[in-house]
């Protein structure tokens, strides 16, 4: 069927300069601190100077840890905004407390909320948390209002007047979200926690899939439940192993808790963010140079970790690199062609 | 002492957790009370992570955070925040949850959020130091049955009141948290790492319920920010059996507890 | 004649369907309708069910349902009505979608709850003849960019005002729709067994578009319940092609469309 | 792990004895009219004489159908109400036509969201669907209110003051779930759409799964994102083997085209309705009895549809009958073990 098997794989750099724009709301992963997300998403969005951006986390990642870091994020909506066991996110941090950053602060279950409204397209989707707390009371959008109205209004039940909160929608233009295996029509299965993926798949204007792997459509056939989102919400498909990392893709690889360490450590200070761009992005623009950074060993080391059995029912279907370079290769820019 | 004291605090929190229970926990010692308790005494603890992981035990060490492959590696199901924040526990179906604070008050409403150094004021600017936000400890507050709060025991932390509440404890105390009809009861202990306070059944304000063995009441007083009642009982809470540090150390297999004393 | 009533219904349905659209179909004749579109003209529609079955065809003749195995067997994703009807198509992602009337009106109101007999009055009581209720076609009705109606021709159905709205047309025509924020614009056409009627642009009352060859004007007068508008260009709507009715039969495996003529 | 692998088994009497209770709110299947639905569970409620109960369905099944048809329904609140190509649901429509069974009408996607709204425990949840409609303005449970207030509220959005419907929530006392796939703890498997099957199992007091096979919970620890109902909220498990014959189960058995229409044709008179039980559901109380009624050779030509390979990556960990029975046994209560 052509339609199903449409090919939508295109290379990273395509990507970004088709869909990303300067001043987007732009969401990605929809991931915890330590696993899935499109951290390449965010790493080819600096080498290409992408900036001012309004950025929608359902909680915080080494992606936005680096964004903020760089300068490139203006607004950022947020639930937990640290590394978990890492501790602090030193380049949100930094940028949030000098003011660069505008963080508006709602919990967990508000943004998984906020991105179902938005998926849903009410205008507002009720909830009891956060009201009572300074969550609902203080808002960075509107820092003059206190106690805040326009960032959760207090609404009532029509059926028993119980006091709720009003939560506004998210909808962002563009949304990168990691899944370890997406097949070329744009089909993916995720391993793990879907976090907010699921969710922000139908919030967003825009889909992208960063897969870790490509499989063969066949691969959907044999297990359609697990496809939580089907190729007809997405855009296109960039294939780049161990976009994660440093974080961990549950069934593919772990998380590499050395450079966890070292980025957040670099992302601390201006001088230590502009050496971790130097030493870690600028150079790592295509796959073959990005996994040598990473190194041979430690890409053996993270690969056999203790979720690897999760990946072998769909092995079978891995697709040759050489055919998903094929695939690729059929929908690069002819200006990207030319130049190369 | 054959334990160190964040063994102890860790015991003490775990012993809070009944058979049974639905229980949520988050990452580093509190992941450590609760699968403790269930190593020990609450073999039927229904234990689930904020990212909607359930059935799963960590191993190879502690996970370096709730999505780690070290709680994923033997899961019985995968879903999302949704789920379990929404589904499992803003519906009151959570016995028991645990979160930790930066700064606690008597009403015990905790900040993770930031530090202003005091009042915040009518306009709101960055934080001095900002902190890592509410997360998902907001919703467990809100509607988990009873939750835990954990908290190192210093005169900073231990404030009068907190200069943002990012989870809401008893509010301004008394029967403030009824006007927000919030299904979750509010927290029923905070676990330090010098005692155990409990809230006024009628005021909600916090008290010392118990110290542990190698603290006292009068360390205590002189590490909290406001001042602090004790309870005319107050006693010493019971130092880890064998059989708890033995349970304790199977859980903390990489002795994580025994090098932070 | 070389093609049945029941076929240039479907054919006509299908032509509505443009290349690309993302497009929700019922049982029966619309999925026949739509997969038509596919095999004909417009290869690249996405299709779904209100079932959330997505990148499937049916094989083994026509399904039974939304949630039959012919139409499972071959799916790439499978997820719930929830994100069907919500996240796809209250949602406005939805260009088109396709349904039926026991009773439709001036306005392209849809009853398929119930026959009172006329007005139910200020009192809700049973019908005398109980229907399918609304299913998805009200979510379809007010979610989906553009929605076909299909109805068999016949005097009963086709009426002033319908006993009850299922599924909301253009209510009291005119800019009525608006009131409530609909995402969706209402019904761009009514295919019967005798022609296409469209809404007035300012009125939003149908009138007759076309007839097909087998049919006139008089006989779709005669078999209308209210006065019915004729467009002064009023035309006849061209016969199946060869290649539409060999894409047509390719679809209806089973030949349903042909024994039902 | 003892936790994980707690054994929920027990017999389909059993857990009509106790978990049903006549005039509760009983859900079931959340399933289409042709699909997934549980079916067997209906038809021992049946035998065990429950009734007067307020049925919430997303969408009609035979299920509902039979119930309706001996009169154990006194109100039922619905979507789609027929049985899609085998036409009106006959006995759910002459118990409506009587008056016998009060029938609140709502579109499919508005149970949905009512479900979601009590799987989340909010007062209300918002849509934008019914409104505008019939559906709004005539409640079957507010005969007299016209146009209803009490049944959709309208009100506004916070936001923008757009007007929108209110839902109420829905928290039936007992939901009766057919899965393809369950292990004795109580963790599911479904295989084709979910419906409303995830919802449910979220918004019901008390869960029952009812089963076509059993598996080892191993199947689960591979398949995680699979388990869209895991075992914390369920009470028991009941293996049935085509659960919702005569409709379908994908990966497990086509729908029984030829009993469809039989049933739905018997159940469209009391005395065919008679009959119906008769022959049809009193003597089907045993697994074995009622495979013997569906017959082997409709069992063998139903199994072998064209979903059969949706079961094939699960087909290792399925547990033998003899097991099924020894956990079964394990939980069974001792009247019935007296008894027999």
């Amino acid at each position: 069927m052509t339609t199903h098997t449409r090919n939508k794989l295109i290379p990273l750099a395509d990507a970004v300069r088709r869909f990303a724009f300067s001043g987007m709301q732009y969401a990605s992963g929809a991931a915890l601190p330590v696993g899935s997300d499109a951290i390449a998403f965010g790493r080819e969005l600096v080498r290409q100077s992408v900036g001012d951006l309004h950025a929608i986390f359902h909680a915080n990642t080494q992606q936005l840890n680096l964004l903020c870091a760089v300068g490139a994020v203006a607004k950022a909506e947020c639930g937990f905004t640290g590394l978990e066991g890492f501790g602090f996110a030193n380049g949100l941090r930094r940028s949030v407390e000098s003011g660069q950053v505008v963080l508006e602060d709602y919990s967990n279950l508000a943004m998984a909320v906020r991105l179902l409204a938005g998926a849903m397209n009410w205008p507002f989707a009720p909830a009891t948390v956060n009201i009572g707390s300074d969550v609902e009371r203080r808002s960075a959008f509107a820092p003059n209002e206190y106690p805040a109205q326009s960032k959760i209004p207090i609404i009532q039940d029509p059926f028993t007047g119980r006091p709720l909160g009003a939560f506004s929608p998210l909808k962002p233009d563009l949304a990168a979200i990691h899944v370890p295996l997406a097949d070329p029509a744009g089909n993916a299965i995720m391993l793990g926690t879907e976090w907010s993926r699921f969710e922000l798949s139908r919030a967003a204007k825009r889909v992208i899939l960063i897969a870790d792997c490509i499989v063969d459509t066949a691969c959907m056939r044999q297990f359609p439940n697990l496809v939580r989102i089907p190729d007809l919400l997405v855009e296109a498909v960039v294939w780049w192993p161990f976009t994660a990392w440093p974080q961990a893709s549950p069934g593919v690889y772990d998380g590499d808790e050395a450079h966890m360490k070292l980025m957040n450590q670099m992302l601390g200070s201006e001088d230590g963010t502009r050496e971790y761009v130097e030493r870690f992005v600028t150079p790592a623009g295509q796959r073959e140079s990005y996994l040598e950074l990473i190194g041979a060993e430690t890409i053996a080391r993270l690969s056999a970790g203790p979720t690897a059995f999760l990946l072998d029912p769909y092995r079978r279907w891995l697709l040759p690199d050489a055919t998903v370079r094929e695939l690729e290769a059929a929908n690069t820019d002819k200006s990207e062609r030319l130049a190369a | 002492m054959n334990y160190t004291r964040q063994e102890m605090m860790a015991i003490a929190t775990g012993r809070e957790i009944r058979d049974g229970e639905l229980a949520i926990f988050g990452v580093g010692l509190s992941m450590l009370a609760g699968f403790f308790a269930i190593a020990h005494h609450a073999p039927n603890v229904r234990a689930m992570t904020e990212g909607g992981i359930y059935g799963a035990t960590p191993i190879g060490g502690l996970p370096w955070g709730i999505e780690c492959n070290r709680i994923s590696a033997n899961a019985t199901s995968f879903t999302s925040g949704l789920d379990a924040l929404g589904c499992l526990v803003a519906s009151g179906r959570c016995d028991i949850g645990i979160i930790g604070a930066a700064q606690v008050d008597r009403f015990g409403n905790v900040n993770t959020t930031g530090i202003w150094g005091g009042e915040i004021g009518a306009h709101y600017g960055p934080p001095k130091t900002r902190l890592t936000g509410s997360g998902g400890a907001n919703d467990i507050a809100v509607g988990c049955k009873r939750y835990l709060i954990m908290a190192s025991h210093e005169k900073k932390r231990f404030v009068e009141r907190v200069d943002y509440i990012s989870s809401p404890g008893y509010l301004d105390g008394g029967n403030a948290r009824a006007a927000y009809g919030f299904v979750g009861g509010g927290p029923s202990a905070i676990i330090t790492t010098l005692g155990i306070l409990r809230p006024d059944l009628l005021s909600k304000e916090f008290f010392l319920e118990a110290y542990f063995a190698f603290s006292s009441v009068d360390e205590i007083l002189a590490d909290t920010g406001w001042n602090l009642r004790v309870s005319p009982t107050v006693s010493i809470v019971a130092e880890p059996s064998d059989a708890e540090l033995l349970a304790l150390r199977s859980v903390d297999v990489t002795g994580m507890l025994r090098r932070a004393a």
